[in-house]
Protein backbone atom coordinates (compact mmCIF):
# COMPACT_ATOMS: atom_id res chain seq x y z
CA UNK A 1 0.00 0.00 0.00
CA UNK A 2 1.52 3.10 -1.13
CA UNK A 3 1.79 6.04 1.20
CA UNK A 4 2.32 9.90 0.78
CA UNK A 5 2.91 13.16 2.36
CA UNK A 6 3.14 16.77 2.18
CA UNK A 7 4.22 19.19 4.26
CA UNK A 8 3.53 22.89 3.50
CA UNK A 9 4.10 26.22 5.22
CA UNK A 10 2.75 29.53 4.60
CA UNK A 11 2.03 32.96 6.13
CA UNK A 12 -1.31 33.88 7.29
CA UNK A 13 -2.64 35.45 4.31
CA UNK A 14 -6.33 35.60 3.68
CA UNK A 15 -5.77 34.95 0.17
CA UNK A 16 -3.64 31.01 1.61
CA UNK A 17 -7.19 30.00 2.34
CA UNK A 18 -7.96 29.90 -0.57
CA UNK A 19 -4.82 27.76 -1.74
CA UNK A 20 -4.89 25.51 0.95
CA UNK A 21 -8.00 24.39 0.03
CA UNK A 22 -6.65 23.74 -3.57
CA UNK A 23 -3.94 22.12 -1.98
CA UNK A 24 -5.61 19.82 0.11
CA UNK A 25 -8.38 18.77 -2.23
CA UNK A 26 -5.17 17.40 -5.11
CA UNK A 27 -3.78 15.42 -2.38
CA UNK A 28 -6.88 14.32 -0.76
CA UNK A 29 -8.13 12.95 -4.86
CA UNK A 30 -4.98 10.53 -4.51
CA UNK A 31 -7.73 8.94 -2.02
CA UNK A 32 -11.09 6.96 -3.33
CA UNK A 33 -12.85 9.96 -1.97
CA UNK A 34 -16.36 10.98 -3.48
CA UNK A 35 -17.24 14.53 -4.70
CA UNK A 36 -19.14 15.07 -1.89
CA UNK A 37 -16.40 13.96 0.52
CA UNK A 38 -14.21 16.26 -1.45
CA UNK A 39 -16.03 19.17 -0.46
CA UNK A 40 -15.94 18.34 3.49
CA UNK A 41 -12.52 17.99 3.29
CA UNK A 42 -12.51 21.27 1.76
CA UNK A 43 -14.63 23.32 4.23
CA UNK A 44 -13.18 21.92 6.96
CA UNK A 45 -9.28 22.89 5.69
CA UNK A 46 -11.02 26.22 4.80
CA UNK A 47 -12.35 26.56 9.35
CA UNK A 48 -8.83 25.54 9.92
CA UNK A 49 -6.42 27.42 7.61
CA UNK A 50 -9.37 30.71 8.44
CA UNK A 51 -8.68 30.17 11.82
CA UNK A 52 -4.94 30.52 12.40
CA UNK A 53 -5.29 34.12 10.02
CA UNK A 54 -8.08 35.43 12.09
CA UNK A 55 -7.58 34.05 15.60
CA UNK A 56 -4.14 32.67 15.76
CA UNK A 57 -2.38 35.89 14.77
CA UNK A 58 -5.38 38.57 15.33
CA UNK A 59 -3.05 41.57 14.51
CA UNK A 60 0.14 40.11 12.65
CA UNK A 61 1.01 37.95 9.66
CA UNK A 62 2.44 35.14 11.46
CA UNK A 63 3.04 31.13 9.67
CA UNK A 64 0.90 28.52 9.28
CA UNK A 65 1.79 24.45 8.75
CA UNK A 66 -0.31 22.40 7.06
CA UNK A 67 0.93 18.76 7.25
CA UNK A 68 -0.80 16.07 4.90
CA UNK A 69 -0.24 12.75 5.48
CA UNK A 70 -1.93 9.55 3.27
CA UNK A 71 -1.56 5.82 5.17
CA UNK A 72 -3.83 3.01 5.68
CA UNK A 73 -6.02 4.66 3.19
CA UNK A 74 -6.50 7.19 5.17
CA UNK A 75 -6.09 10.94 4.98
CA UNK A 76 -4.95 13.43 8.06
CA UNK A 77 -4.39 16.77 7.83
CA UNK A 78 -2.60 18.79 11.10
CA UNK A 79 -3.00 22.35 10.53
CA UNK A 80 -0.34 24.33 12.86
CA UNK A 81 0.45 27.69 14.22
CA UNK A 82 2.22 29.74 16.89
CA UNK A 83 -0.05 31.80 17.52
CA UNK A 84 -2.04 33.10 20.84
CA UNK A 85 -3.42 30.03 21.40
CA UNK A 86 -6.91 29.10 22.73
CA UNK A 87 -7.85 29.55 26.40
CA UNK A 88 -10.89 27.46 26.71
CA UNK A 89 -11.01 23.97 24.69
CA UNK A 90 -14.19 23.41 25.45
CA UNK A 91 -15.94 26.81 25.49
CA UNK A 92 -14.27 27.25 21.48
CA UNK A 93 -15.89 23.90 20.93
CA UNK A 94 -19.20 24.65 21.55
CA UNK A 95 -21.78 25.78 18.57
CA UNK A 96 -22.31 29.32 18.26
CA UNK A 97 -19.39 30.45 20.47
CA UNK A 98 -17.07 32.92 19.13
CA UNK A 99 -14.83 35.61 20.69
CA UNK A 100 -15.31 37.47 17.00
CA UNK A 101 -18.96 39.04 17.55
CA UNK A 102 -18.88 39.11 13.92
CA UNK A 103 -18.08 35.24 13.20
CA UNK A 104 -20.52 32.47 13.45
CA UNK A 105 -18.39 30.51 15.88
CA UNK A 106 -19.12 26.93 13.52
CA UNK A 107 -15.55 26.69 12.18
CA UNK A 108 -14.82 23.68 14.80
CA UNK A 109 -18.55 22.08 14.64
CA UNK A 110 -18.17 22.06 10.61
CA UNK A 111 -14.43 20.70 11.13
CA UNK A 112 -16.02 17.87 13.40
CA UNK A 113 -19.17 17.30 11.64
CA UNK A 114 -17.69 16.93 8.26
CA UNK A 115 -14.22 14.70 9.19
CA UNK A 116 -14.12 11.73 11.00
CA UNK A 117 -11.97 12.51 13.92
CA UNK A 118 -11.02 16.25 15.15
CA UNK A 119 -8.50 16.83 17.80
CA UNK A 120 -6.93 20.53 19.05
CA UNK A 121 -4.45 20.77 20.80
CA UNK A 122 -3.79 24.24 22.64
CA UNK A 123 -1.50 26.66 24.52
CA UNK A 124 -2.11 29.96 25.34
CA UNK A 125 0.62 31.88 23.77
CA UNK A 126 2.16 29.09 22.78
CA UNK A 127 -0.28 28.12 19.40
CA UNK A 128 -2.52 25.26 18.19
CA UNK A 129 -2.60 22.47 16.65
CA UNK A 130 -5.27 21.00 14.79
CA UNK A 131 -5.53 17.41 13.62
CA UNK A 132 -8.38 15.91 11.34
CA UNK A 133 -8.90 12.67 9.63
CA UNK A 134 -11.09 10.95 7.44
CA UNK A 135 -11.11 7.73 5.38
CA UNK A 136 -13.21 7.31 2.36
CA UNK A 137 -16.29 5.46 2.94
CA UNK A 138 -16.26 3.48 -0.36
CA UNK A 139 -12.69 2.23 1.61
CA UNK A 140 -13.96 1.64 4.71
CA UNK A 141 -16.59 -1.82 3.87
CA UNK A 142 -13.29 -2.71 1.40
CA UNK A 143 -11.21 -3.14 4.03
CA UNK A 144 -10.08 -3.02 7.79
CA UNK A 145 -11.45 -0.11 9.39
CA UNK A 146 -8.64 1.72 10.85
CA UNK A 147 -9.57 3.16 13.82
CA UNK B 1 -0.39 43.20 -7.98
CA UNK B 2 -1.86 40.38 -6.28
CA UNK B 3 -5.22 39.43 -7.35
CA UNK B 4 -6.85 39.21 -3.86
CA UNK B 5 -10.26 38.29 -4.37
CA UNK B 6 -10.78 37.57 -8.01
CA UNK B 7 -12.65 34.14 -7.28
CA UNK B 8 -15.35 35.92 -6.22
CA UNK B 9 -17.58 37.62 -9.06
CA UNK B 10 -21.07 39.68 -8.11
CA UNK B 11 -23.65 40.81 -9.96
CA UNK B 12 -25.91 43.30 -8.44
CA UNK B 13 -29.92 44.03 -9.95
CA UNK B 14 -32.61 46.19 -8.44
CA UNK B 15 -36.06 46.44 -9.25
CA UNK B 16 -37.95 48.50 -7.29
CA UNK B 17 -37.40 47.43 -3.75
CA UNK B 18 -35.81 44.01 -5.16
CA UNK B 19 -32.12 43.55 -5.14
CA UNK B 20 -31.10 39.83 -6.60
CA UNK B 21 -26.97 39.23 -6.09
CA UNK B 22 -25.58 36.70 -8.65
CA UNK B 23 -22.57 35.16 -6.51
CA UNK B 24 -20.07 33.81 -8.98
CA UNK B 25 -17.25 32.04 -7.33
CA UNK B 26 -16.07 31.36 -3.69
CA UNK B 27 -17.16 33.18 -0.41
CA UNK B 28 -15.37 32.66 2.00
CA UNK B 29 -12.65 34.46 4.70
CA UNK B 30 -11.02 36.59 1.83
CA UNK B 31 -14.06 36.96 -0.70
CA UNK B 32 -16.37 37.94 1.99
CA UNK B 33 -15.34 41.52 2.67
CA UNK B 34 -16.34 42.34 -0.97
CA UNK B 35 -19.53 40.71 -0.89
CA UNK B 36 -20.49 42.67 2.23
CA UNK B 37 -19.33 45.38 1.00
CA UNK B 38 -20.93 45.80 -1.96
CA UNK B 39 -24.42 44.75 -0.57
CA UNK B 40 -24.37 47.10 1.70
CA UNK B 41 -23.55 50.06 -0.28
CA UNK B 42 -26.21 49.26 -2.76
CA UNK B 43 -28.49 48.88 0.30
CA UNK B 44 -27.59 52.32 1.64
CA UNK B 45 -27.91 54.19 -2.12
CA UNK B 46 -31.48 52.59 -1.95
CA UNK B 47 -33.68 52.62 1.45
CA UNK B 48 -36.63 51.23 -0.27
CA UNK B 49 -34.73 47.60 -0.82
CA UNK B 50 -36.62 45.02 1.64
CA UNK B 51 -35.85 42.42 -0.51
CA UNK B 52 -32.39 40.66 -0.77
CA UNK B 53 -32.36 37.80 -3.18
CA UNK B 54 -28.70 35.55 -3.55
CA UNK B 55 -28.79 33.42 -6.85
CA UNK B 56 -26.09 30.67 -6.01
CA UNK B 57 -26.20 28.73 -8.94
CA UNK B 58 -22.25 29.67 -9.54
CA UNK B 59 -21.57 29.75 -6.03
CA UNK B 60 -18.79 27.28 -6.40
CA UNK B 61 -17.98 27.11 -2.08
CA UNK B 62 -18.90 28.96 0.90
CA UNK B 63 -17.41 28.35 4.78
CA UNK B 64 -18.78 29.65 7.64
CA UNK B 65 -17.24 33.28 6.56
CA UNK B 66 -19.34 32.94 4.09
CA UNK B 67 -22.45 31.99 6.17
CA UNK B 68 -21.15 34.83 8.65
CA UNK B 69 -21.14 37.13 5.49
CA UNK B 70 -24.54 36.13 4.31
CA UNK B 71 -26.23 36.22 7.95
CA UNK B 72 -25.06 40.03 8.22
CA UNK B 73 -26.65 40.70 5.07
CA UNK B 74 -29.77 38.84 6.69
CA UNK B 75 -29.74 41.49 9.51
CA UNK B 76 -29.36 44.59 7.84
CA UNK B 77 -32.35 43.61 5.66
CA UNK B 78 -34.29 42.24 8.57
CA UNK B 79 -34.18 45.99 10.08
CA UNK B 80 -36.45 47.12 7.53
CA UNK B 81 -38.27 44.34 7.86
CA UNK B 82 -37.39 43.08 4.56
CA UNK B 83 -36.48 39.35 3.52
CA UNK B 84 -33.67 37.26 2.38
CA UNK B 85 -34.28 34.55 -0.26
CA UNK B 86 -31.90 31.91 -1.93
CA UNK B 87 -32.42 30.28 -5.49
CA UNK B 88 -30.22 27.77 -7.51
CA UNK B 89 -29.09 26.12 -4.43
CA UNK B 90 -26.52 23.63 -5.05
CA UNK B 91 -26.68 21.02 -2.63
CA UNK B 92 -23.63 21.14 -0.94
CA UNK B 93 -24.48 24.64 -0.13
CA UNK B 94 -28.12 23.40 1.34
CA UNK B 95 -26.21 20.89 3.79
CA UNK B 96 -24.57 24.20 4.81
CA UNK B 97 -27.02 26.33 5.39
CA UNK B 98 -29.33 23.69 7.35
CA UNK B 99 -26.43 22.65 9.28
CA UNK B 100 -25.85 26.44 10.18
CA UNK B 101 -29.05 27.43 11.07
CA UNK B 102 -29.29 29.93 8.10
CA UNK B 103 -32.42 28.59 6.65
CA UNK B 104 -34.53 29.64 9.86
CA UNK B 105 -33.90 33.32 8.72
CA UNK B 106 -33.53 32.60 5.06
CA UNK B 107 -36.23 31.04 2.45
CA UNK B 108 -35.05 29.02 -0.34
CA UNK B 109 -36.99 29.28 -3.60
CA UNK B 110 -36.45 27.37 -6.51
CA UNK B 111 -36.35 29.69 -9.40
CA UNK B 112 -35.81 33.13 -9.70
CA UNK B 113 -39.50 34.16 -10.91
CA UNK B 114 -41.14 32.27 -7.62
CA UNK B 115 -38.43 34.22 -5.60
CA UNK B 116 -39.24 37.54 -7.09
CA UNK B 117 -43.38 36.65 -6.64
CA UNK B 118 -42.93 35.76 -2.72
CA UNK B 119 -44.52 38.19 -0.47
CA UNK C 1 2.78 45.79 -2.35
CA UNK C 2 1.78 42.15 -1.00
CA UNK C 3 4.33 39.11 -0.84
CA UNK C 4 3.66 36.08 -0.41
CA UNK C 5 5.67 32.21 -0.72
CA UNK C 6 4.70 28.67 -0.15
CA UNK C 7 6.91 26.21 1.22
CA UNK C 8 6.14 22.41 0.31
CA UNK C 9 8.12 19.17 0.79
CA UNK C 10 6.90 15.66 -0.27
CA UNK C 11 8.47 11.96 -1.45
CA UNK C 12 9.87 12.00 -4.98
CA UNK C 13 6.93 9.71 -6.22
CA UNK C 14 5.60 10.22 -9.59
CA UNK C 15 2.20 10.79 -8.87
CA UNK C 16 3.28 14.23 -7.02
CA UNK C 17 4.94 15.46 -9.96
CA UNK C 18 0.67 16.43 -10.90
CA UNK C 19 0.44 17.64 -7.46
CA UNK C 20 3.24 20.15 -7.88
CA UNK C 21 2.10 21.27 -10.73
CA UNK C 22 -1.26 22.00 -9.20
CA UNK C 23 -0.03 23.67 -6.64
CA UNK C 24 2.86 25.86 -8.40
CA UNK C 25 -0.32 26.71 -10.62
CA UNK C 26 -2.87 28.00 -8.02
CA UNK C 27 -0.25 30.03 -6.07
CA UNK C 28 1.29 31.10 -9.55
CA UNK C 29 -2.55 32.55 -10.26
CA UNK C 30 -1.99 35.25 -7.93
CA UNK C 31 -0.49 37.34 -9.84
CA UNK C 32 -1.49 38.60 -13.06
CA UNK C 33 -0.31 35.72 -15.56
CA UNK C 34 -2.00 35.10 -18.89
CA UNK C 35 -3.33 31.27 -19.05
CA UNK C 36 -0.14 30.77 -21.95
CA UNK C 37 2.36 31.80 -19.31
CA UNK C 38 0.76 29.42 -16.35
CA UNK C 39 0.86 26.67 -19.07
CA UNK C 40 4.76 27.43 -19.51
CA UNK C 41 4.71 27.47 -15.50
CA UNK C 42 2.89 23.95 -15.49
CA UNK C 43 5.77 22.64 -17.99
CA UNK C 44 8.66 23.97 -16.30
CA UNK C 45 7.51 23.01 -12.63
CA UNK C 46 6.94 19.38 -14.07
CA UNK C 47 10.58 19.38 -15.40
CA UNK C 48 12.13 20.24 -12.33
CA UNK C 49 10.62 17.92 -10.03
CA UNK C 50 10.47 15.12 -12.41
CA UNK C 51 14.49 15.51 -12.63
CA UNK C 52 13.98 14.59 -8.86
CA UNK C 53 12.12 11.67 -9.09
CA UNK C 54 14.21 10.17 -11.93
CA UNK C 55 17.76 11.57 -11.62
CA UNK C 56 18.26 12.48 -7.93
CA UNK C 57 16.84 9.70 -6.17
CA UNK C 58 17.03 6.98 -9.03
CA UNK C 59 17.26 3.65 -6.48
CA UNK C 60 15.14 5.08 -3.77
CA UNK C 61 12.37 7.75 -2.73
CA UNK C 62 14.27 11.09 -1.45
CA UNK C 63 12.70 14.65 -0.29
CA UNK C 64 12.23 17.33 -2.79
CA UNK C 65 11.63 21.11 -1.83
CA UNK C 66 9.80 23.15 -3.57
CA UNK C 67 9.96 26.62 -2.49
CA UNK C 68 7.89 29.48 -4.10
CA UNK C 69 8.13 33.57 -3.40
CA UNK C 70 5.92 36.35 -4.59
CA UNK C 71 7.48 39.23 -4.69
CA UNK C 72 8.02 42.69 -6.70
CA UNK C 73 5.60 41.08 -8.89
CA UNK C 74 7.62 38.25 -9.50
CA UNK C 75 7.42 34.23 -9.19
CA UNK C 76 10.14 32.58 -8.09
CA UNK C 77 10.62 28.72 -7.79
CA UNK C 78 13.05 26.59 -6.17
CA UNK C 79 13.17 23.36 -6.72
CA UNK C 80 15.93 21.20 -4.48
CA UNK C 81 16.90 17.79 -3.46
CA UNK C 82 19.62 15.99 -2.39
CA UNK C 83 20.13 13.70 -4.28
CA UNK C 84 23.05 12.61 -6.18
CA UNK C 85 24.07 15.83 -8.00
CA UNK C 86 24.60 16.70 -11.42
CA UNK C 87 28.41 15.90 -12.59
CA UNK C 88 28.58 18.74 -15.56
CA UNK C 89 25.90 21.40 -15.79
CA UNK C 90 27.07 22.33 -18.94
CA UNK C 91 26.45 19.20 -20.26
CA UNK C 92 23.41 18.26 -18.55
CA UNK C 93 21.88 21.78 -20.20
CA UNK C 94 23.01 20.61 -23.54
CA UNK C 95 19.85 19.89 -25.64
CA UNK C 96 18.69 16.10 -26.42
CA UNK C 97 21.50 15.25 -23.80
CA UNK C 98 20.34 12.29 -20.99
CA UNK C 99 21.90 10.13 -19.10
CA UNK C 100 18.96 7.94 -19.63
CA UNK C 101 18.47 6.67 -23.18
CA UNK C 102 14.42 6.26 -22.93
CA UNK C 103 14.75 10.28 -22.33
CA UNK C 104 14.73 13.67 -24.29
CA UNK C 105 17.14 15.20 -22.76
CA UNK C 106 15.24 18.58 -23.15
CA UNK C 107 14.07 19.13 -19.04
CA UNK C 108 16.28 22.08 -19.04
CA UNK C 109 15.78 23.37 -22.13
CA UNK C 110 12.28 23.67 -21.52
CA UNK C 111 12.74 24.83 -17.85
CA UNK C 112 15.05 27.79 -19.62
CA UNK C 113 12.76 28.59 -22.51
CA UNK C 114 9.87 28.78 -20.83
CA UNK C 115 10.99 31.09 -17.29
CA UNK C 116 12.46 34.61 -17.66
CA UNK C 117 15.40 32.95 -15.60
CA UNK C 118 17.15 29.20 -14.97
CA UNK C 119 19.64 28.42 -12.78
CA UNK C 120 20.89 25.22 -11.56
CA UNK C 121 23.41 24.79 -8.77
CA UNK C 122 24.50 21.27 -8.24
CA UNK C 123 27.12 19.10 -6.03
CA UNK C 124 27.71 15.56 -6.82
CA UNK C 125 26.29 13.32 -3.98
CA UNK C 126 24.25 16.41 -2.00
CA UNK C 127 22.14 17.34 -4.26
CA UNK C 128 21.01 20.33 -6.82
CA UNK C 129 18.66 23.09 -6.67
CA UNK C 130 17.35 24.71 -9.50
CA UNK C 131 16.25 28.02 -9.45
CA UNK C 132 13.26 29.70 -11.58
CA UNK C 133 11.94 33.16 -12.32
CA UNK C 134 9.10 34.36 -14.03
CA UNK C 135 7.36 38.13 -14.54
CA UNK C 136 3.73 38.11 -15.95
CA UNK C 137 4.15 40.17 -19.37
CA UNK C 138 1.58 42.63 -18.48
CA UNK C 139 3.14 43.42 -15.42
CA UNK C 140 7.16 44.07 -17.04
CA UNK C 141 4.97 47.53 -19.14
CA UNK C 142 3.57 49.05 -15.94
CA UNK C 143 6.53 48.96 -12.99
CA UNK C 144 9.99 48.60 -13.42
CA UNK C 145 11.33 45.78 -14.19
CA UNK C 146 13.12 43.39 -11.93
CA UNK C 147 16.52 42.74 -13.53
CA UNK D 1 -5.68 2.13 -3.15
CA UNK D 2 -4.18 5.94 -4.49
CA UNK D 3 -5.12 6.37 -7.76
CA UNK D 4 -2.00 5.99 -9.29
CA UNK D 5 -2.22 7.53 -13.13
CA UNK D 6 -6.06 8.48 -12.57
CA UNK D 7 -5.44 11.43 -14.60
CA UNK D 8 -4.66 10.13 -18.18
CA UNK D 9 -7.55 8.14 -19.88
CA UNK D 10 -7.02 6.31 -23.43
CA UNK D 11 -9.52 5.33 -26.12
CA UNK D 12 -8.13 2.64 -28.61
CA UNK D 13 -10.06 1.68 -31.88
CA UNK D 14 -8.23 -0.40 -34.62
CA UNK D 15 -9.63 0.01 -37.98
CA UNK D 16 -7.45 -2.83 -40.39
CA UNK D 17 -3.93 -0.96 -40.02
CA UNK D 18 -4.57 1.90 -38.70
CA UNK D 19 -4.65 2.49 -34.75
CA UNK D 20 -6.39 5.59 -33.30
CA UNK D 21 -5.60 6.30 -29.91
CA UNK D 22 -7.96 9.11 -28.04
CA UNK D 23 -5.28 10.87 -25.52
CA UNK D 24 -7.32 12.39 -22.31
CA UNK D 25 -6.07 13.88 -19.20
CA UNK D 26 -2.38 14.24 -18.64
CA UNK D 27 0.91 12.84 -20.02
CA UNK D 28 3.56 12.65 -17.73
CA UNK D 29 5.96 11.14 -15.64
CA UNK D 30 3.68 9.61 -14.08
CA UNK D 31 0.85 8.57 -16.70
CA UNK D 32 3.44 8.05 -19.85
CA UNK D 33 4.09 4.44 -18.85
CA UNK D 34 0.48 3.65 -19.10
CA UNK D 35 0.62 4.96 -22.37
CA UNK D 36 3.49 3.13 -23.72
CA UNK D 37 1.93 -0.30 -22.32
CA UNK D 38 -1.72 0.13 -23.90
CA UNK D 39 0.13 0.97 -27.61
CA UNK D 40 2.76 -1.37 -27.68
CA UNK D 41 0.68 -4.48 -26.49
CA UNK D 42 -2.05 -3.29 -29.05
CA UNK D 43 0.79 -3.06 -32.03
CA UNK D 44 1.91 -6.45 -30.69
CA UNK D 45 -1.36 -8.00 -30.77
CA UNK D 46 -1.87 -6.74 -34.32
CA UNK D 47 1.50 -6.87 -36.19
CA UNK D 48 -0.73 -4.68 -39.35
CA UNK D 49 -0.69 -1.87 -37.47
CA UNK D 50 1.44 0.76 -39.79
CA UNK D 51 -0.16 3.67 -38.52
CA UNK D 52 -0.97 4.91 -35.00
CA UNK D 53 -2.83 8.34 -34.84
CA UNK D 54 -3.24 10.20 -31.66
CA UNK D 55 -6.61 12.24 -31.10
CA UNK D 56 -4.86 15.10 -28.62
CA UNK D 57 -8.54 17.11 -28.11
CA UNK D 58 -8.84 16.52 -24.83
CA UNK D 59 -4.87 16.15 -24.03
CA UNK D 60 -4.53 18.77 -21.35
CA UNK D 61 -1.16 18.46 -20.35
CA UNK D 62 2.52 17.30 -22.21
CA UNK D 63 5.85 17.86 -20.47
CA UNK D 64 8.89 16.26 -21.77
CA UNK D 65 8.34 12.55 -20.27
CA UNK D 66 5.16 12.58 -22.50
CA UNK D 67 7.42 13.94 -25.36
CA UNK D 68 9.57 11.33 -24.70
CA UNK D 69 6.24 8.71 -24.90
CA UNK D 70 4.99 9.82 -27.81
CA UNK D 71 8.53 9.94 -29.54
CA UNK D 72 8.70 6.20 -28.52
CA UNK D 73 5.80 5.10 -30.35
CA UNK D 74 7.09 6.63 -33.29
CA UNK D 75 10.31 4.95 -33.21
CA UNK D 76 7.67 1.66 -32.87
CA UNK D 77 6.18 2.17 -35.67
CA UNK D 78 8.88 3.13 -37.96
CA UNK D 79 10.07 -0.24 -37.67
CA UNK D 80 7.54 -1.59 -39.67
CA UNK D 81 7.82 1.62 -42.03
CA UNK D 82 5.00 3.09 -40.43
CA UNK D 83 3.72 6.46 -39.60
CA UNK D 84 2.93 8.64 -36.55
CA UNK D 85 -0.48 11.48 -37.16
CA UNK D 86 -1.58 13.73 -34.51
CA UNK D 87 -4.92 15.37 -34.88
CA UNK D 88 -6.71 18.05 -32.43
CA UNK D 89 -3.71 19.46 -31.37
CA UNK D 90 -4.65 22.48 -29.10
CA UNK D 91 -2.50 25.64 -29.30
CA UNK D 92 -0.35 25.07 -26.23
CA UNK D 93 1.10 21.36 -27.39
CA UNK D 94 1.73 22.84 -30.69
CA UNK D 95 4.36 24.61 -29.10
CA UNK D 96 6.21 21.88 -27.63
CA UNK D 97 6.32 19.60 -30.58
CA UNK D 98 8.19 22.38 -32.56
CA UNK D 99 10.42 22.53 -29.53
CA UNK D 100 11.29 18.92 -29.23
CA UNK D 101 11.61 18.31 -33.18
CA UNK D 102 8.67 15.94 -33.08
CA UNK D 103 6.92 17.47 -35.82
CA UNK D 104 10.21 16.01 -38.09
CA UNK D 105 9.15 12.45 -37.63
CA UNK D 106 5.04 13.18 -37.02
CA UNK D 107 2.50 14.93 -39.35
CA UNK D 108 -0.22 16.78 -37.66
CA UNK D 109 -3.71 16.98 -39.87
CA UNK D 110 -6.61 19.26 -38.84
CA UNK D 111 -9.41 16.17 -38.77
CA UNK D 112 -9.23 12.54 -37.96
CA UNK D 113 -10.82 12.15 -41.55
CA UNK D 114 -7.59 13.68 -43.18
CA UNK D 115 -5.19 12.07 -41.09
CA UNK D 116 -7.44 8.62 -42.17
CA UNK D 117 -7.33 9.26 -45.52
CA UNK D 118 -2.77 10.01 -46.03
CA UNK D 119 -1.05 7.53 -47.72
N1 LIG E 1 -6.07 28.54 15.65
C1 LIG E 1 -6.68 29.23 16.65
N2 LIG E 1 -5.96 30.07 17.44
C2 LIG E 1 -6.54 30.76 18.43
N3 LIG E 1 -7.86 30.69 18.73
C3 LIG E 1 -8.64 29.88 17.99
C4 LIG E 1 -8.10 29.11 16.93
N4 LIG E 1 -9.11 28.39 16.37
C5 LIG E 1 -10.23 28.69 17.06
N5 LIG E 1 -9.95 29.58 18.06
C6 LIG E 1 -10.91 30.11 19.07
O1 LIG E 1 -12.05 29.26 19.09
C7 LIG E 1 -13.22 30.02 18.81
C8 LIG E 1 -14.22 29.18 18.05
O2 LIG E 1 -13.68 28.87 16.77
P1 LIG E 1 -14.64 28.51 15.56
O3 LIG E 1 -15.58 27.42 16.00
O4 LIG E 1 -13.79 28.18 14.37
O5 LIG E 1 -15.51 29.78 15.30
P2 LIG E 1 -15.18 31.24 14.71
O6 LIG E 1 -13.96 31.14 13.83
O7 LIG E 1 -16.39 31.60 13.95
O8 LIG E 1 -14.94 32.13 15.87
C9 LIG E 1 -12.75 31.23 18.07
O9 LIG E 1 -13.65 32.31 18.20
C10 LIG E 1 -11.40 31.50 18.72
O10 LIG E 1 -11.55 32.23 19.91
N1 LIG F 1 17.80 17.02 -10.02
C1 LIG F 1 18.75 16.34 -10.70
N2 LIG F 1 19.59 15.47 -10.05
C2 LIG F 1 20.53 14.79 -10.72
N3 LIG F 1 20.73 14.88 -12.04
C3 LIG F 1 19.95 15.70 -12.75
C4 LIG F 1 18.93 16.47 -12.13
N4 LIG F 1 18.31 17.21 -13.09
C5 LIG F 1 18.93 16.92 -14.25
N5 LIG F 1 19.93 16.02 -14.06
C6 LIG F 1 20.86 15.48 -15.10
O1 LIG F 1 20.81 16.34 -16.23
C7 LIG F 1 20.46 15.61 -17.40
C8 LIG F 1 19.62 16.48 -18.33
O2 LIG F 1 18.38 16.78 -17.70
P1 LIG F 1 17.10 17.17 -18.56
O3 LIG F 1 17.48 18.24 -19.52
O4 LIG F 1 15.99 17.46 -17.65
O5 LIG F 1 16.79 15.89 -19.43
P2 LIG F 1 16.21 14.45 -19.06
O6 LIG F 1 15.42 14.53 -17.80
O7 LIG F 1 15.36 14.10 -20.23
O8 LIG F 1 17.39 13.53 -18.92
C9 LIG F 1 19.72 14.38 -16.89
O9 LIG F 1 19.79 13.32 -17.81
C10 LIG F 1 20.46 14.10 -15.60
O10 LIG F 1 21.64 13.38 -15.82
Amino acid sequence: MKENYLNISFPSLPDNVSLSRVIVASFAAQLDFTLNELEEIRVATSEAVSNCVIHAYPDHVGEVRLELKIKDDTLMIEVIDEGCGIQDLDLAKTPAYSTDPERMGLGLVFMESFMDEMTIESQPNQGTKVLMVKKPERSKNSSHDCQ
Amino acid sequence: MIRGDSSLKLELKRNGRVLTVQVSGELDLSTSPTFRNRIEEELGHNQEINHLILDLKETSFVDSSGLGAILGRYKSIAQRNGKLTAVNVPPHLQRLFELSGLLKVMTICSSLEEAQNIE
